[in-house]
């Protein structure tokens, strides 16, 4: 009988490959008439987000997409991306599948269902425990506060830490700039209005000079971050979850520890979802392969299929079912992996900025928070002055 | 085969660079373009060959008009003062090019396929190149490329090129001016030798006239893009047309002093008068003597006398540089070394005063106009 | 200062090592060192484990102590049967994971292709702008002279758009098309014409060939060194492209180039995998330095004939 | 042949090739600077030189164009310089010779994409070979020099990551990315210098090396120069590779490498925004242009060809 | 002053080029180096200028050994082939450049700076290369680059850059080589009116012997790496130390016939026996005549019958190529083409048979080692 064949493209190869690797035979074997052919792997989310507007262009399109969470609203505004919709109505037991209600939203746009995400990551904290514990502290006393962050600083500077701390505030741009917003229970975005200019706004970006000059952070680039903390320089590193695999892999003989994002005074009341989502932006008009391309989307968002991101990657898959059910001895046994997890309850979307302009919205912040690393910004009132007025400027309520 | 130009004009932009060229040469001749750098020759030579397009004029080969036929298609050969030979190919692939292009169809010339489909053919046209090869005696380098020969064996590979085809007629342009001068005077004879054998006609342009007046049958002084003179070497030697004939042709150069015919029609020259008259009106001339008509004279019979500034003694020569009595015109003589060193003791120092005389059978007079006055004395003694 | 006079007085008297000689060599090798140092990395990090490279330790090759594969175990092997040494691992990985034949294989198709047309389309045009006279020549001439200036990264989502119109993107003809022409080969052969003497045209012409069969018959030949160095940078330039494939190349892996192999390893954000990425690019670059070795001599040669004295 | 037709069809593939791969990009940049397209809407906004208002107003653009020439003035100086330097030694050697060539030439021929990696690795601040080869030096006589000493107090410059050193650092690889090349064109150059021109300039009583380079070499390279100076400009102009692979996102620390090339491909294809990415394309070549024609003119005139 | 070369060697590699060479040059002489290409003689002069350095030997200038000294503190001037003029320079900074290097500091030949801080100086510069351009008459191109000159003018400019800083010697190498033949023979006469002029020694290499015979005051003839014969060009001309050196010297080339000295001591050439005995042992000869020593004769009284081969009119001159009747002797006469003409109708045509008459007196003698019979007929003659 006829096969059909559908085509999926994802991003970051050397993470993913492993996990697809393992979700395709499971599949076939379910699927016995459906072929998945993979693309070429983007590098990166940016990438997917310009190579799928350039086949949108060219007519080239795959039928599935694997897009960064925030970069879904683009698509979705362009009108590329399929809403989901039509095939979740189809689905009599949607819900049982384990898709909860916080993971749909991040793929909700206009109350209609365009992305179910795959792989999550949320930002936690690396710890290296021999230099903390040069700072006195160990697993039950570590850090949950910025400022306690940056007392401990204070210790291990003396301890003959140089670097003591590291604060992913460059990855992708404005991510940990949403993760003080959240944590305030603040988004960033509402609507077409920029909200830093809100007190919560001023606190976030205060936050953050207290970090770097507390710390007399260096600016580093992540890969040579990830080379000092792999090299026992740096005691305390905050990024994404997803990291996790590549920090294991290239760790010096110390004691590694995840835990919980510090908070501002408090612990965090909400945090950004990262990581990326399945999209539908097939321009097939054949509902067998538009079917056939929900089956896929849908197998390795649930089930056994989301449980492979876990098992295979730093991420943790967005579905309670394979959280709860499938991984219980996993996270027992990974201990590491779990920090994430227990996150979850704090899940928050990661906010995209609409109109044409909104990646370069994204630029302007990653411009004003190095300006704070590099030491141009002092005056955090003038910055978020700055900032606000050039954002608002850029998203379309402002022209 | 006859060759004719008629009318030929060729302008570059602005400068028009011939001005209606006529020349007709016989089959089997050796006609020799001559003149100064610039003048228009190799133009000519590329026109007739078709290299290049006359803007005006018509070019005739045997009766046919060639003018907008090919280089290719109008059979003739050309060899170029840089030899031009193809620095990838071998000797003999050099001088089977033409024969390949000409009798080979395009398959049969495919590099390694022609060969053995046609091997036939390709044995013929060998033989033809190493027939060609022995006349030239140049056997031995077929398999070299240009690179390792010397300036002569290269220049006989490209006239090598030139005969295999057999063509209508050889144009040469300056063959020889890259080669030294021993070398020079040797091809000389050995082009001449080639083309009695091959008697075919050979146009060729130089601006030696040693080349012109020794190899051709006929040679045309061009200057300024028009021929000023045709004819034998020994008519354009002995009889030049017009001054700048005369001063072009001979070395060292013909010596020219101002001279008069005055109103009885007796010639002076450097206001001594000679015993003839010319039979022409009065007029003011030119009067051109060339070194080897001057001959050292005892003072009193001498009819001009002056100082030695500078002597050059070649062996088998002696040219003497004086300087008249009146200051301002420097004459050449020659003199055989061995009798001037009879003569005067220790051969004319620089510096001595010498008396000189002209035999008056050898003057060539010319009118204002640069133009030979036709009754000039050596016509008239000829005649006589 | 330096001794340009080869042929000094003291020339002939030189020692093999005279003081000045020695001097010479000693700015030269440290030159070398510096210029050599991101190679020494490179080749020293593509026999190293990834917590060797992190750290930088393990010297210069490494110490190939086992590590283990935590790609194989996360397939769900036995911890103990995934232990690899490190330069072993880097290499395999970088020809199994990326298939890097297959991409080498691309990689000559597409430089191979590209440099052969803009043989044949920059040959004729440098020949008749160097050779022929006709009407515009110079109008011709000025607009190469412009294209020189025209960056591709400029024109890149003008010419993706374009190749999209024609339904060309992930084929081999995107990779190649705009690179067909090659002002910078028009150019260069150009120059390198203009110093081949008109008597070997007109000869040519006189034997019966066509201007057509001129240039392939007779410059071509004539122009090998000129044609070398216009090579090796057309080759260089075109193996090691990574920006234009990536922007073309968004379907199937089986068009990638080699750089493009190195983008398996590119993690971003969550960390590269060094050790076989350093691998790819010792691959990569070894074909170029090979070739480059065996042209270097006629290489040199070509570019001084091509009139840049 | 004067009458035949055959440079049409010699000029005319590379001529229409070239309108269409170059000249009608440029012209669809050009138009496209004149809007606010982005791609993947199906239409776009006329805005008139709206596009190139900003780029001259915005601070990010003063930037950009502080980055741009403060690389070109480096680099190009410098590659031209090194590369003059090294064929003259190279040149001069009685052996061995080639086997500089070939190493020099390296840089040249290795995929950047590849080489920036690993530079990031030797200029990492701690455990980079760079600062560890500096650390090695701290304790010793070196220290006296202040730098020195503030970089053994703690760490050596962060080379690729701090605002002040970012571009000068950048700017070092694209010397020793680019001075092999012009080592070869150079070094072609140097062969075809007659001998004789030596032999004369020694007979006039030029004793020195220098008083040689001086008055012969250095002029009878003119030609060359002009040729290396001015591919050295456009290829500086054009820097791209290194700047993407350093920093994918956002120019360097504080914009400091923020480099037009790199800003063209962040606003026309990172941020979707053709229109500016276009009018910098335009303001790009407008500049490139104008440099090459004064470059050509200041030194057109100074130098001697054949 | 007196410049002197003594046991000069010189290898490249394993080739001896220069094989132990002693030359005495005294002061204002014009010494001419002539040989055939490769023979060493711009080796010899780069070693006396200090550009090479010998393998063995010695160098003196008046006297002071100067093997060691470099070229820039001999006070030489050279003149080369190519000119090498600084292309870049204008013919006046062309000839200022020796004068700068050698009188000015070096901050005062800083391009802008130093003609302001040193006007003085420079000026003075610039009026002694206004005095030299005067001699060379070359004052109107002081402003022009050498790329705007002709071969001539260059010549000019270049002899302008030696002669400003009043050298002790001035060496040429083949410094007319480049030029067209016309203006060869010109440059010719205003070199050795220079010379004259300035009375400085001039050392002049040439493969050209027309140049060495005309120019010099003595002439070297080189061959592999010696000097194979020193003297006045007359002397070398008339009396060859050698088969090699008269091969070498005259154009067209000595006839080279066989011959022999009999018991009796009587020589007979080509089996002819002639009247005269030239007092030396019997052995093998080799005779030389020169064409202009051999003279077309009455079948009669001829010496010896040939037959017309190949003939060139050089108009002043007419060379007859001949075959003797012995099948395999060439032979060329030179006669005067109006005497010919008159002598013979329509002069010697190709294949005529023609009598030939040497004159006894002319001839040279080579023993079988190629050496000159000191006793040889001219000598005698001479004596006598
Ligand atoms: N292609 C051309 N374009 C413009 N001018 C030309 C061209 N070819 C020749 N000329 C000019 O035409 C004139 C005649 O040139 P031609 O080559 O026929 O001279 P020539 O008599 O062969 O001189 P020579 O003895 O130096 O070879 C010269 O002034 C030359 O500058
Ligand atoms: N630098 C060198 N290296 C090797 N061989 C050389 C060098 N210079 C000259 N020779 C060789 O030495 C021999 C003599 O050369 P030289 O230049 O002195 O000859 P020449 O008499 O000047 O000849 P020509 O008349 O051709 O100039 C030649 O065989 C030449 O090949
Ligand atoms: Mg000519
Ligand atoms: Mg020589």
């Amino acid at each position: 009988e006829d096969k059909i064949t559908i085509e999926f493209a994802y991003p970051y190869s050397h993470l993913f490959d492993v996990t697809y690797q393992k979700i395709l035979p499971m599949f076939e074997a379910a699927h016995p008439n459906i072929e998945v052919q993979f693309r070429a792997t983007y590098e990166s989310y940016e990438d997917g987000t310009n190579t799928i507007l350039r086949e949108a262009v060219a007519g080239t399109l795959p039928d599935v997409t694997m897009q960064g969470l925030n970069r879904q609203a683009i698509l979705v505004e362009k009108g590329i991306a399929k809403s989901l919709e039509p095939f979740i109505a189809e689905e009599p037991d949607f819900a049982r599948e384990g898709y909860h209600q916080a993971m749909l939203d991040l793929g909700t746009f206009q109350n209609r269902v365009y992305g179910l995400p795959f792989s999550i990551s949320l930002p936690v904290g690396y710890y290296n425990m021999d230099l903390m514990a040069k700072a006195g502290l160990d697993e039950s006393n570590l850090p949950t506060t910025w400022a306690e962050v940056v007392a401990t600083c204070e210790k291990l500077r003396e301890a003959g830490v140089d670097n003591p701390v590291f604060w992913g505030w460059n990855i992708t741009g404005n991510w940990f700039l949403q993760a003080l917003m959240w944590s305030q229970d603040k988004p960033t975005v509402m609507g077409a209005d920029f909200t830093l200019d809100e007190p919560q706004g001023l606190t976030a970006l205060s936050t953050m000079h207290d970090i770097f000059r507390g710390c007399e952070m260096q600016n580093l680039e992540w890969k040579a971050a990830l080379a000092s903390f792999s090299a026992g320089e740096i005691a305390m590193m905050y990024w994404s979850t997803s990291a996790l695999g590549a920090v294991e892999r290239a760790q010096g003989d110390f004691a590694l520890k995840t835990n919980e994002f510090p908070g501002i005074e408090r612990a965090p009341r909400g945090l950004p979802a990262g990581g990326n989502a399945a999209m539908l932006v097939s321009t097939s008009e054949d509902p067998a392969e538009l079917e056939a391309a929900w089956t896929w989307l849908k197998f390795i968002t649930s089930g056994e299929g989301a449980a492979e991101v876990a098992r295979t990657t730093g991420y943790m898959p967005p579905n309670k079912a394979a959280n709860e059910i499938i991984l219980k001895d996993f996270y027992t046994q990974f201990p590491n992996k779990e920090t994430a997890v227990r996150q979850l309850p704090l899940l928050r979307e990661w906010q995209a900025y609409p109109g044409d302009n909104g990646l370069a919205v994204t630029q302007v912040i990653y411009d004003g928070l190095e300006g704070i690393v590099t030491g141009e910004h002092d005056d955090m009132e003038s910055l978020q002055e700055d900032l606000t007025e050039e954002v608002q400027d850029l998203l379309p309520s402002g022209s | 085969m006859q060759i004719s130009l008629s009318g030929i004009a060729k302008s570059f932009g602005t400068t028009a660079v011939l001005k209606g060229v006529d020349l007709t040469v016989a089959a089997g001749e050796f006609v020799t373009l001559v003149g100064p750098s610039g003048c228009g020759k190799s133009t000519l030579l590329r026109i007739l060959a078709g290299l290049e397009r006359p803007d005006g004029g018509r070019v005739e080969i045997d009766g046919r008009d060639v003018t907008a036929v090919r280089p290719a298609d109008r059979n003739l050969a050309m060899v170029f003062q840089s030899y031009a030979l193809y620095p990838h190919l071998s000797v003999e692939e050099n001088m089977m090019t033409p024969l390949k292009l000409r009798d080979l169809t395009r398959l049969q010339r495919l590099p390694l396929v022609g060969p053995l489909l046609a091997r036939q053919r390709y044995r013929a046209l060998r033989r033809q190149v190493r027939g060609a090869a022995e006349t030239l005696k140049i056997e031995d380098l077929l398999s070299r490329k240009p690179g390792q020969l010397s300036g002569g064996q290269r220049q006989r590979a490209a006239l090598g090129r030139a005969m295999v085809r057999n063509p209508v007629a050889f144009l040469m342009d300056e063959p020889l001016s890259n080669l030294d001068a021993a070398l020079r005077v040797h091809m000389r004879s050995e082009l001449s030798q080639l083309h009695r054998r091959l008697a075919t006609t050979f146009i060729y342009v130089t601006h030696d006239q040693a080349e012109a007046l020794t190899m051709s049958d006929r040679m045309a002084v061009m200057m300024h893009g028009a021929i000023l003179q045709l004819g034998p070497p020994d008519e354009i030697y002995n009889s030049p047309a017009s001054v700048e004939v005369a001063r072009f042709v001979g070395s060292p150069a013909i010596n020219l002093l101002p001279g008069e015919i005055d109103g009885q029609g007796r010639l002076s020259v450097l206001g001594r008068p000679f015993s003839w008259a010319p039979a022409a009106e009065r007029q003011p001339l030119l009067v051109g003597v060339r070194p080897e008509h001057m001959a050292l004279a005892p003072e009193g019979s001498a009819q001009f006398s002056g100082f030695v500034r500078h002597r050059e003694n070649l062996g088998a020569d002696l040219f003497l540089h004086l300087e008249l009595s009146d200051g301002n015109t420097k004459v050449i003589l020659r003199c055989d070394p061995a009798v001037l060193a009879e003569r005067t003791q220790g051969g004319a120092a620089l510096g001595t005063r010498v008396g000189l005389s002209i035999d008056p059978q050898c003057l060539h007079l010319f009118g204002s106009n640069g133009r030979r006055l036709t009754s000039a004395a050596r016509d008239l003694a000829r005649i006589a | 200062m330096v001794d340009t006079a080869v042929a000094a007085p003291t020339g002939s008297a030189r020692l093999p090592f005279s003081a000045a000689e020695t001097l010479k060599h000693v700015v030269l090798i440290l030159g070398a060192v510096i210029v050599l140092l991101p190679f020494y990395v490179m080749v020293s990090y593509s026999l190293k484990s990834p917590a060797e490279i992190m750290q930088n330790q393990g010297g210069p090759l490494g110490s190939q102590e086992l590590f283990r594969d935590d790609f194989c175990v996360k397939l769900g092997n036995a911890p103990e049967d995934c232990m690899v040494r490190p330069a072993i691992y880097n290499y395999t990985t970088a020809f199994e994971k990326a298939p890097l034949l297959r991409y080498l294989l691309n990689g000559v198709i597409v430089t191979v292709s590209i440099f052969v047309i803009q043989v044949i389309v920059a040959l004729p045009c440098a020949y008749a702008l160097a050779k022929l006279r006709f009407w515009g020549r110079e109008a011709v001439f000025g607009l190469v002279l412009f294209c020189l200036l025209i960056p591709v990264h400029a024109i890149a989502l003008p010419l993706y758009i374009m190749l999209a119109k024609l339904g060309l993107t992930n084929s081999y003809a995107a990779l190649v098309i705009p690179w067909t022409i090659s002002v910078f080969g028009i150019f260069l052969m150009r120059q390198f014409f203009m110093t081949v003497p008109d008597d070997l045209i007109d000869a040519a012409r006189m034997d019966g060939m066509s201007e057509y069969s001129i240039i392939w018959n007779v410059m071509l030949p004539t122009a090998i060194p000129a044609l070398l160095a216009f090579g090796i940078f057309s080759v260089v330039a075109h193996w090691n492209d990574y920006f234009w494939p990536r922007i073309v190349v968004t379907g199937s892996r089986e068009l990638f180039t080699p750089p493009l192999g190195l983008r398996e390893f590119k993690g971003d954000a969550d960390g590269d995998n060094f050790g076989p990425m350093m691998a790819t690019a010792c691959i990569i670059v070894t074909p170029l330095v090979v070739a480059f070795l065996l042209a270097q001599r006629r290489f040199i040669e070509g570019i001084t004939l091509t009139g840049l004295k | 042949m004067p009458n035949s037709r055959a440079h049409l069809w010699f000029v005319g593939p590379a001529l229409l090739l070239m309108v269409l791969i170059l000249l009608l990009p440029i012209g669809i940049a050009f138009g496209l600077s004149l809007t606010d397209y982005s791609l993947g809407n199906t239409g776009a906004r006329f805005v008139g030189l709206e596009n190139y208002e900003r780029i001259f107003t915005r601070s990010t653009y003063e930037k950009m164009f502080g980055a741009t020439f403060r690389y070109v003035f480096v680099v190009v100086p410098l590659t031209v310089g090194l590369g003059l330097g090294a064929a003259l030694l190279i040149h001069s050697l009685a052996r061995f010779g080639d086997l500089y060539k070939t190493i020099y030439f390296l840089p040249v021929m290795a995929a950047l994409i590849a080489m920036a990696i690993v530079w990031e690795f030797a200029l990492h601040p701690t455990v980079g070979i760079v600062n560890a080869t500096l650390e090695r030096g701290c304790g010793t006589v070196l220290e006296t020099w202040n730098w020195y000493a503030e970089g053994c107090a703690r760490t050596f410059p962060l080379w690729l990551t701090d605002r002040d050193y970012a571009i000068w650092t950048v700017s070092f690889i694209g010397v020793w990315q680019g001075f092999g090349f012009n080592m070869v064109l150079y070094l072609a150059g140097l062969t075809s210098i007659p001998r004789t021109l030596y032999d004369a300039a020694e007979m006039d009583g030029s004793r020195s090396a220098w008083a040689r380079f001086r008055l012969v070499t250095w002029p009878m390279l003119g030609p060359t120069t002009v040729f290396v100076v001015t591919i050295s400009l456009i290829r500086s102009f054009q820097v791209f590779d290194t700047v993407e692979a350093f920093y994918p996102q956002g120019g360097g620390p504080s914009k400091s490498v923020y480099v037009m090339m790199f800003a063209i491909y962040e606003k026309a294809i990172q941020h979707n925004l053709m229109g500016i990415g276009a009018a910098i394309t335009v303001v790009f070549l407008g500049f490139v242009m104008f440099l090459t024609l004064v470059q050509r003119w200041l030194v057109e005139r100074r130098t001697h060809y054949g």
